[in-house]
């Protein structure tokens, strides 16, 4: 069920100069939720009126905690890394689609740029749970941006990184790193989420070589609740005729969606 | 003694003076696990054609200084599905369900009219005339009187249910405006509708809407909604309901005082889904501390005595 | 190589693109102390009946959700004594001088424009049409495209100036007045004026306003005046002076690049008078990083291709 | 000359539970004001548009401070309220007229109510350096709304409280202390700040005796530069017709104007 709780920020945790993990604690929401949905809030006094989309990015249930990775691009995002240790925000949530486990006998193969990494991380501890390895392809301009590398690599996953500079790892974007393993893997299963040219690469190559793939899409949202219609992403279902399709909402069909539904030439600069 | 709360507007009771507004609370069940819903007089479904429309494409909206800008391109799923899909669920939630229906002509109004006059649980009809008619060149029924006239007469003929156009605030003189469609057999009248704006983003000299230009709605906007609520109020007799960034108790009230029966909620809602209840207890609180037995005695109550508006 | 931060609005040449609003920079000189006077191209002096006026009663201001409403009643204190008192003192400061006019009937904006037409140091004239037309009962002379064009001629034909009427918000259709004013014989334009607006006080039941109405301005109107000054360029030839809200260098691109030559500052020159150095420092970065030779080439390059505006 | 100035907020001191000293610390307002004049400010992130006006209530200029006295009654004065330490504003001033001393052998008699207080403290500050004693009357509705009592104490002034609650001194208005005062001294000035009630009592009563009254006017204020003609009072002055008067800005001919000049008939309910 979804909710409009009150949350309290106990703790932050440096990951870059412009980016870190918040945790909150909050009645419901860490036992709630499934890897890839998210949550709404905005900070008091920030000044702005809509809230803004988060990822739920790890959860410790028996704390009543969970983390949202939150980096600065504008004012909502600077009042959150502001917010005072103590001080409260209203998550509404969980909102949104979620990753699908790999069907039995397929490797996951998740790829993730910048804030796309958030949602990977509750993904992983559960995958962990169950026994799982993914292999984790992290991209970012520089080291610093390959949030949470560490945390991944505790989870025991297999992580390879690429950085545009060189700084760490291999020195250009992160789908370079994806032909490999899918060479290596021949059933995958696929999962992507970060910068919309990175998304649609990664499609790209699933569609040509016929591996599963599920993607998080961001895009402005108004409400999270299916009502404003502001999120959309045009679609077509398999279900759907050739030239059909419809717009759906990244809140509510998504924001994880099977990526051969998603016809990306329909969104020429959706942010 | 409790304050009464609940409002008639031309035939229709409402429990509460608080409305849904159209577009911001979808097909009316969305909400359901946050908003109490008692706090909900009815609630004005998402805008309907007769046929589904896919709506413009992304990006669909904005945020400016206390106020958001959209353009969906009244994406919808025709009114035949959502009587059967979508109304079904929704009758049982308490609310009033009033319909808000979008014509590209004349006659789809006629028509929407018609199909919804014998369906249950359908409480009346609100009107969006900020549409673009396609048989003039785009022109917005809204902003021309005379066609919101015959809007009006077209729905009125096609149903029984009470008729609520849904004025533009993009026009010269929304008192002419008003008084075409009272007579023209409007019920009630609802207003505002989003004012046209735009924004751009200055690094890619893009629009920040695909549509180029979108509707603002928000607390941005409200002072200019109460000043067209309290010209509309003293241009008709018909009941006037009101909206326009109503974020707060003291927000409806301002709207009440201009002379507004009852009041719709929109953008707010998406901020805070607790507005429904903050504003009614608001409501209530008012009411006791002012000693008032009923909410409707305080409707067009403005002291604008001595005042003497003129040019600014 | 700096960038050419100066621009020509029909023969007027302004060292910056940068005007002070009419009525939120006095006479000119009262913000000497505060203002770095050369980053502005222009001043348009507070705005000028025949006769001085005494205003509205207070209250005249109210603080809205990012926004301001006044309702001045345009005191001022009558053109000869302006020119008399305040101008000498004006004259030496640097910006061009605009006299923004104002009358109460046609023959008055001819005289004010007589008068002007050979006094030392007024650059040029901007017509204030939001004013009541005494003898049509009060209407606003902008809100009708007949009258609009009258006065425009009357002021046209008294004056070799450059002749600038400032459109009011508050029309159907903005594009018409313009093409109206433009073939009247206008030079440029300039808008948006305020939107009228209003609030209450809820707990006294009075409007926050002695006059009920006023004007709202400030950040909050800014997407509606960037549609508004998108909308006048693409219906006229003459150049386009845009205002509403601006507040930063970002703000005033998004008029430039919705088709205004220069852009005008009113409201946040009362939050922050460095609003001025700061705008100009980043129009000259924004040119630089965009390798922009002149700020005019921007004028009207919205990227709108592809986008098709509709309905929302 | 008037600045906007940047100014830290290095001290507080509450007076009440809604009100307080602030201390701030700026390059030269504390040396360029005289006392009654005032200065526009806001606090940022406050979420508010326009600056708010407040009196100048006492500086050290000697370490580059001046203080302001703050009653919580909206948004932009919570905010103030609430400033952190260390944190900075900019304080557009010195605005505004300010108190003229008493002529030659007046004694000055002092009516204050509220947030009025504040102007007199520097004020009296002044009046004590050039070796004169005010008389002070204070008022409010408990005795904690009479700020500021033991300053003026320490500066010799003479102080008499009146509360509405009679928690402190005389039980009533402040006004109802001043008769006897005007009784006790012939030849007087007085000075009056504070809700427009009082003042216009304090009016009436210097106009029956023919007293020189200098007042405070308080408006709502939109620039405080005399440009945006938002913060009028009907005026009119000795020289000027009968029928005649203007409005006059409070920013900027006032705050502080002669009371006899003031048509206090034409300000039905001024904020
Ligand atoms: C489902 C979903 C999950 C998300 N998860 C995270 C997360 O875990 N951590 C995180 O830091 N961010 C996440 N984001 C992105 C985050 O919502 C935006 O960065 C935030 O809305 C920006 O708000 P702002 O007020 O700081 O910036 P604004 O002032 O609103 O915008 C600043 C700049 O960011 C761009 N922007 C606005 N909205 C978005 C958006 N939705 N995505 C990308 N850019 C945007 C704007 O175009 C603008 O250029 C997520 C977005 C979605 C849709
Ligand atoms: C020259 C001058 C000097 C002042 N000096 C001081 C001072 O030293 N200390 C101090 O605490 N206050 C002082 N004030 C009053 C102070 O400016 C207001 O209390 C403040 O503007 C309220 O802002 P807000 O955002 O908190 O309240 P808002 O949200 O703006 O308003 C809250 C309530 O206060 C009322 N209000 C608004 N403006 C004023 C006003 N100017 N005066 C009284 N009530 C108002 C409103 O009508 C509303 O009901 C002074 C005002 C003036 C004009
Ligand atoms: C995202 C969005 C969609 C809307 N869709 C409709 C609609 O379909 N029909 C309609 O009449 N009004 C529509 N509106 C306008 C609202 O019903 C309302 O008139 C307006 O938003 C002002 O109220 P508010 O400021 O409380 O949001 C929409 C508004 C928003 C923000
Ligand atoms: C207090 C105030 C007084 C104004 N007086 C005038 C005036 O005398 N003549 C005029 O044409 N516009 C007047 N305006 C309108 C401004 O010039 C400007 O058009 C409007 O405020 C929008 O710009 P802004 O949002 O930057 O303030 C006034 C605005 C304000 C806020
Ligand atoms: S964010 Fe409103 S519908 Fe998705
Ligand atoms: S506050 Fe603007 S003129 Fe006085």
């Amino acid at each position: 069920m979804k909710r409009d709780e009150r949350a309290v920020l106990v703790e932050r945790r440096a990951l870059s100069p412009d980016a870190q993990l918040l945790f909150f604690e909050s009645p419901t929401l860490s036992t709630s939720f499934l890897p890839g949905q998210f949550t709404m809030l905005r900070a008091q006094g920030e000044g702005l009126l809509l809230r803004r989309p988060y990822s739920i990015c790890s959860a410790e249930p028996d704390k009543s905690r969970f983390s949202l990775l939150v980096k600065v691009v504008g004012q909502g995002t600077r009042a959150l890394a502001e917010l005072p240790l103590g001080e409260d925000v209203y998550c509404l949530g969980p909102l949104g689609t979620f990753f699908q486990p790999p069907a039995e006998g397929r490797q996951a193969i998740i790829v993730a740029g910048g804030v796309g990494i958030a949602p990977f991380l509750c993904f992983c501890e559960s995958l962990a749970q169950q026994g799982m390895i993914a292999q984790v392809l992290l991209g970012g301009r520089r080291a610093h941006d390959l949030y949470l590398k560490d945390d991944f690599l505790r989870l025991g996953m297999e992580v390879a990184c690429a950085t545009e500079d060189g700084s760490h790892g291999h020195r250009g974007v992160v789908t370079d790193l994806l032909p490999e393993l899918l060479d290596r893997f021949e059933r995958a299963q696929l999962y992507s989420c970060g910068p919309s040219g990175m998304l649609r690469r990664v499609a790209e190559m699933a569609a040509q070589r016929d591996v599963p793939h599920q993607v998080s899409i961001e895009r402005r949202m108004g409400c999270g609740m299916g009502c404003c219609l502001g999120c959309v992403v045009f679609t077509r279902r398999p279900e759907e005729a050739e030239a059909e399709g419809e717009y759906r909402r990244a809140c509510t069909e998504g924001p994880v969606f099977e990526a051969e539904e998603i016809l990306w030439e329909r969104d020429p600069y959706p942010l | 003694m409790h304050p009464d709360l609940s409002v008639e507007i031309s035939g229709l009771s409402l429990t509460t003076p608080l409305i849904a507004a159209s577009g911001t609370f979808g097909y009316g069940t969305e909400y359901r696990d946050v908003v109490d819903y008692s706090a909900l007089g009815a609630i004005v479904v998402k805008g309907l054609y007769l046929n589904p429309r896919p709506g413009c494409p992304p990006p669909r909206i904005w945020e400016t200084p206390s106020g958001m800008l959209n353009a969906i391109g009244l994406q919808e799923i025709g009114v035949a599905r959502f009587i059967e899909e979508k109304l079904p669920e929704l009758r049982g939630l308490g609310p009033a369900i009033l319909v808000n229906i979008c014509g590209s002509t004349l006659e789809e109004y006629g028509e929407l009219a018609r199909i919804l006059n014998d369906v249950e649980g359908v409480s009346g009809i609100e009107i969006n005339i900020s549409c673009p008619n396609v048989k003039e060149g785009g022109i917005l029924f809204g902003c021309d009187p005379d066609l919101a006239a015959r809007v009006t007469e077209i729905v009125r003929a096609g149903t029984r249910l009470p008729v609520i156009p849904k004025l533009s605030p993009n026009v010269t003189d929304i008192a002419a405006v008003a008084r075409r469609v009272e007579s023209a057999g409007a019920d009630a009248l609802s207003l505002i509708n989003t004012i046209p704006a735009m924004a751009i983003d200055v690094e890619t000299r893009r629009p920040r809407l695909a549509n180029v230009v979108g509707g603002l709605s928000g607390p941005a906007i409200r002072p200019i909604a109460v000043r067209l609520v309290y010209q509309t109020a003293q241009a008709v007799k018909i009941p006037v309901i009101g909206m326009g960034g109503i974020a707060t108790a003291a927000d409806a009230l301002e709207f009440i005082i201009a002379g507004a029966r009852a009041v719709q909620i929109g953008t707010m809602n998406f901020v805070d889904p607790s507005v429904w209840s903050r504003t009614l207890a608001g409501l209530e609180d008012y009411c006791r501390r002012h000693r008032l037995s009923s909410i409707s005695e305080l409707t067009g109550t403005l002291r604008a005595e001595g005042a003497m508006p003129s040019g600014w």
